[in-house]
């Protein structure tokens, strides 16, 4: 179960990110940002009820889809706005922009751009975990395109013959950029393939906060004993295009209504919230608000922030010890 | 000729082919509904269907083999990568399968292949999605390579490798998609492989470059024609077959050679231009053979860092005239 | 069920195969035989009982222990072992040798040297028959380390959202060179990865014809009918080391004495064709015969086969039309 | 000092190492019992376990991406694949991981990795698992990358990559395992990466070469010595970092300059040295630079087309004599 301080915790990821996105969304519009832009509008619930469980030492990989991941994760609006924006001050001096954005000290492995990249990179944190003893998961997130990734296969059968202390959240939105799933995914729960390594799967509403919570507890909880990997499908839906110039020919108006209208994870949770007591409605409007003040904020740091120099352009390619 | 950006011509000769040939078909990531990213196969679905118009899942490796396995078997494949950066994913299918399966076989296998993508820099998409690979392709036997500048090459040089009975990898670049030109109509409009163009003439520098740094190094002949300097402007067209006899010639009239380009310059494909002409016209060249690429790092998202990377038009006419008054 | 005509063709290809093998043992012992050559001895049956319903126009993809492979689909003796001897007369003209032999006249899409490289070009054959209206499969074979490759699942799931008439064959011999299944590979049965594709897979005893014949016949009928793909694992045992230096620390004498003496597949099926009175101990032995006549033979053509001229090295790169 | 084979050296090295820190472990197929494919981890499970020499699936995708997680994550991995020709089949994790991580994340992850296979001809292993690919590494950013041609140089380069805080690939040669030499003993025996070896002095010509191809160098220049001709030898060791100022001082003392190795010569690494080297001491040469390697094909099974598309020691000193009286 949930309780408050956490209810709280993810109600305010939540939102943070919601903003982030929106904002973001806004500001490429705008031309103030460039590049290739994916947003997680709609999807919160997974990126939040998951880091709620994990502290610094856990240890997170991302996606070309990853500023949710990355606040969730620990990283602050100012500095991941200014990545974006390809600023010095940014959390990769400008180099990653949003498809390799990462705050490395706070366990996040990065976004990755390519599509399936990222699953082996977390497994092989899991190894280190687990290597080194530590009371520690590690989480790989991914959508249901990547999930036909061989990446996918090889990594979670290494995890599974290894037990590795490693979660593989599938975010199921039901496209891979145009593709609707059906007709790239031989399986309609992508949970199912779990039975292909031995290994526990459960498919969940991707936008009921307390179920990804529940179901990403059980498998932290297995992955500590040392039982090793989980598979966890969350079924959500990305209410922007794929990318920020995605034309959409492949749904339709109502069907993102619909979702935006009846399932939209901040509002259901917000919802459960207050029904079971666990806040206010002005305890929540507060975290909305100080979550909307801090991303007005951000944007003034992100767009104030100076560029990079680029005398330092080669920089870094190798650590000079 | 009808004026056309470099993103229809390619449409144009798919769909030509397409309907000429059915053993045409195409297979990638999103070339269905919405016609690929930049839109080459834009509604082609509708006039040859979803069997010959092929959303594939996100799988590379499978794309490729896929294409190899269809390609022995009779069909002619039209594979596309998303971007080129992706060919990683897919590499042992590109350089182990694709490349030594006819020469390994003894001969008999005959491989019909086109595995067509973009790439290089120019849209802020950073490390991943912005590098310039061609060299690779060059470097491991088995595949020719071609790489359009210009909307009329990429219809001429798209339909020789669509019908070429031997995988093809295709560079073409996502800066350029925009970028319009006259296409000839005529449906049996083919440029042969193995022949550079010469996009500009000159008499004191010989400029070899490709893709995007053609229309750079161009204008970086019109800045070096103020000075009073000649540059010669080369566009190989393809890197397998490659014409040497076109840039040596060029050089031994102008005895200065400059290669420029966005692969990275370390072991970049430009070395191997000037290693192999200094071979054939030592005793013509006036000053050392210039070299620019990408600097040795990854490609950064920031547009200032980026460009920092890559060669300038400004680097471009200070080795031609580094190569002038040396 | 197998008649007598089928019977009898695949004990013959089980013979000649298993005399290749130890022919090629031989040589490579005395030195007239080099590099990496992989024996399939012991897994014959496979196989043979596949490739007995298979024509021409079928495809195959085989794999770096592919003599098999390639004999049952219609490869000679003399031309394949001249290969592996690297003559100018082989099949690939002394360029392939053991790891990518391939009589491509047959319908053989090659042997291939990298792990799992077969799987998606079988794959893309089974889409060319699909394309093509061809009444005919593809077979992709493999061994159970292979299953743990990327492409295993790409292909998979590809053939499966396609429908595609392939059928996977899993040779799964107990180990991925000196590494015991139990090591690399998350479930005993690699036919449960079936489900991870929602297509059905099977499990068989590899070294029993009748066996491998039946669930082959199965899934060959599904393909056809358009169902699309199959798993089939058979599970088998090599006899030999896995190349032919191998010091077989990773097993005992007594393991392989045991599936040498008891469950020699060639001898099983003998005695099943004699039971079932689809053939005499005479006919069965005037096989054996010609087929030891015929390695004979097939000894002294790719011995006195010359070697290929360097002259030619450059050709076939690329076909010159 | 000890003589022992260059895999006895690694062997050696990789158990010194993993016992001065444990965070160094072996992670690659057959590593445990069997002790890789030739004997570089034998027996070493006996001494650290299998979680510390380890097993793993035959996934080379898997394999490279968990040590780039494993080293995020504060591990010292050295992960093995089999051959380098697989690398092809990991190429993903390699370039587009691997070798950008710590670039794209602002300089903030540090990746000590060492990514070690062996490859090249020699034993018959025809097309896919006979590759010679180190230039690929030089090409794509963000790896260091070693090629030992002695006992001593597999001990004091490995002992380097393994403390070295970067992601290193180590090529080893297959054909070398076998060749013994002095190595010495102490354990804290290294050597520098970026400082090319001179494997024979001269006046005449410079041959520049690496891994298999010192020793066929050396032969010739010994065939050259009968003939009057001096040829220096240098092994540059890394090619990244690339030692030039060694090969340039002596292209300025000899004035000729020949490149061989058994990599591709299209595109292969000889062209960047000739043409940086080209630039540096254009005035001293006196005449083309010659570059060999292996021809445009896959490499064939059989020894006699084998050898017949790598460089023969004759070829090599044809190129010598030809630089001499060009
Ligand atoms: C290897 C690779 N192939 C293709 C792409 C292009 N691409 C970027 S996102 C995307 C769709 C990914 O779908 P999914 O995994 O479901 O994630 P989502 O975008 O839906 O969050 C594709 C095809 C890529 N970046 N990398
Ligand atoms: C991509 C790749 N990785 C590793 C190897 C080296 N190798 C050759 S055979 C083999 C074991 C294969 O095991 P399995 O698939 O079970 O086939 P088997 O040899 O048992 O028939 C390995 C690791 C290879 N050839 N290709
Ligand atoms: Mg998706
Ligand atoms: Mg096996």
């Amino acid at each position: 179960m949930i309780d408050k301080k956490t209810g709280l915790w993810i109600y305010n990821k939540m939102n943070e990110i919601r903003d982030f996105e929106e904002t973001a969304w806004t500001l490429f519009t705008e031309n103030k940002l460039r590049g290739s832009v994916h947003l997680y509008t709609g999807e919160e619930a997974v990126a939040a009820s998951v880091c709620a469980q994990l502290s610094d030492e856990d240890l997170i990989a991302s996606t070309h889809r990853g500023h949710g991941h990355c606040i969730a994760k620990g990283a602050e609006l100012d500095r991941a706005l200014a990545e974006l924006m390809g600023k010095a001050t940014g959390y990769c001096k400008g180099r990653s922009g949003s498809m390799h954005i990462a705050d490395f000290t706070k366990g996040n492995l990065g976004a990755n751009a390519i599509v399936g990249g990222g699953i082996p990179i977390a497994t092989g944190g899991a190894l280190a975990l687990k290597m080194q003893n530590k009371p520690n998961v590690a989480v790989a997130f991914f959508g249901d395109g990547a999930s036909n990734q061989g990446t996918f296969h090889e990594s979670i059968n290494m995890a599974a013959v290894w037990k590795l202390p490693c979660i593989y959240v599938v975010e199921n939105n039901q496209f891979g950029m145009t593709v609707p799933v059906w007709q790239s995914t031989s399986v309609e729960d992508i949970s199912v393939r779990g039975a292909a390594y031995g290994i526990p799967g459960e498919t969940v509403d991707g936008n009921d906060v307390v179920a990804v919570y529940e179901a990403f507890a059980r498998a932290k909880e297995r992955a500590l004993k040392g039982e090793g990997p989980s598979i966890i499908e969350c079924k959500t839906y990305r209410w922007r295009g794929h990318w920020t110039g995605d034309p959409e020919v492949y749904r339709t108006r109502e069907e993102v209504e619909d979702w935006k209208q009846n399932k939209d994870p901040i509002k259901r949770f917000r919802e459960y919230l207050i029904k079971h007591k666990l806040a206010t409605k002005k305890e929540l409007d507060e975290i909305n608000e100080a979550a909307a003040e801090k991303m007005a904020k951000a944007v003034e740091f992100a767009m104030n922030s100076p560029e990079p120099d680029p005398a330092h352009v080669l920089d870094d390619v190798f650590y000079e010890g | 000729m009808a004026n056309m950006t470099y993103a229809q011509a390619v449409r144009k000769v798919i769909q030509e082919e397409m309907r000429r040939d059915d053993k045409v078909f195409v297979m990638g990531e999103d070339v269905e509904k919405l016609g690929g990213v930049f839109g080459t196969t834009r509604d082609l679905y509708k006039e040859f269907g979803t069997e010959r118009i092929r959303n594939t899942p996100i799988s590379e490796s499978a794309i490729v083999g896929a294409a190899v396995g269809a390609a022995s078997a009779g069909m002619r494949p039209i594979a596309e990568l998303m971007y080129w950066d992706f060919a990683f994913v897919a590499a042992d299918q590109i350089f182990n399968q694709m490349c030594k399966t006819r020469y390994v076989f003894g001969g008999n296998a005959k491989l019909p292949i086109v595995l067509r993508s973009q790439q290089g820099t120019g849209r802020g998409n950073a490390a991943t999605h912005s590098q310039s690979l061609e060299t690779i392709f060059m470097h491991i036997p088995g595949v020719k390579v071609a790489c359009p500048s210009t909307p009329a090459e990429a219809a001429g040089l798209l339909r020789t490798a669509i019908r070429d009975d031997n995988p093809v990898c295709f560079f073409e670049h996502k800066a350029l998609y925009i970028t319009k030109g006259e296409v000839p109509d005529d449906p049996e409009f083919m440029i042969p492989f193995g022949k550079a163009d010469i996009k500009r003439e000159g008499s004191d520098v010989t400029i070899v470059t490709n893709l995007l740094y053609v229309s750079r190094a161009l204008e970086a002949a019109e800045e070096l024609a103020k000075e009073g300097i000649s540059a010669e402007v080369i566009d190989p067209r393809t890197l397998v077959p490659f014409d040497y006899d076109t840039v040596t010639e060029s050089v031994k009239k102008t005895g200065r050679l400059v290669v420029v380009h966005e692969a990275h310059q370390n072991c970049g494909w430009g070395a191997q231009v000037i290693a192999e002409v200094s071979k054939r016209a030592f005793r013509y060249l006036d000053a050392a053979p210039i070299h620019l690429g990408a600097k040795p790092c990854p490609l950064p998202f920031n547009p200032g860092l980026e460009a920092a990377v890559i060669p300038s038009v400004k680097e471009i006419v200070d080795a031609c005239k580094a190569a002038m008054y040396h």
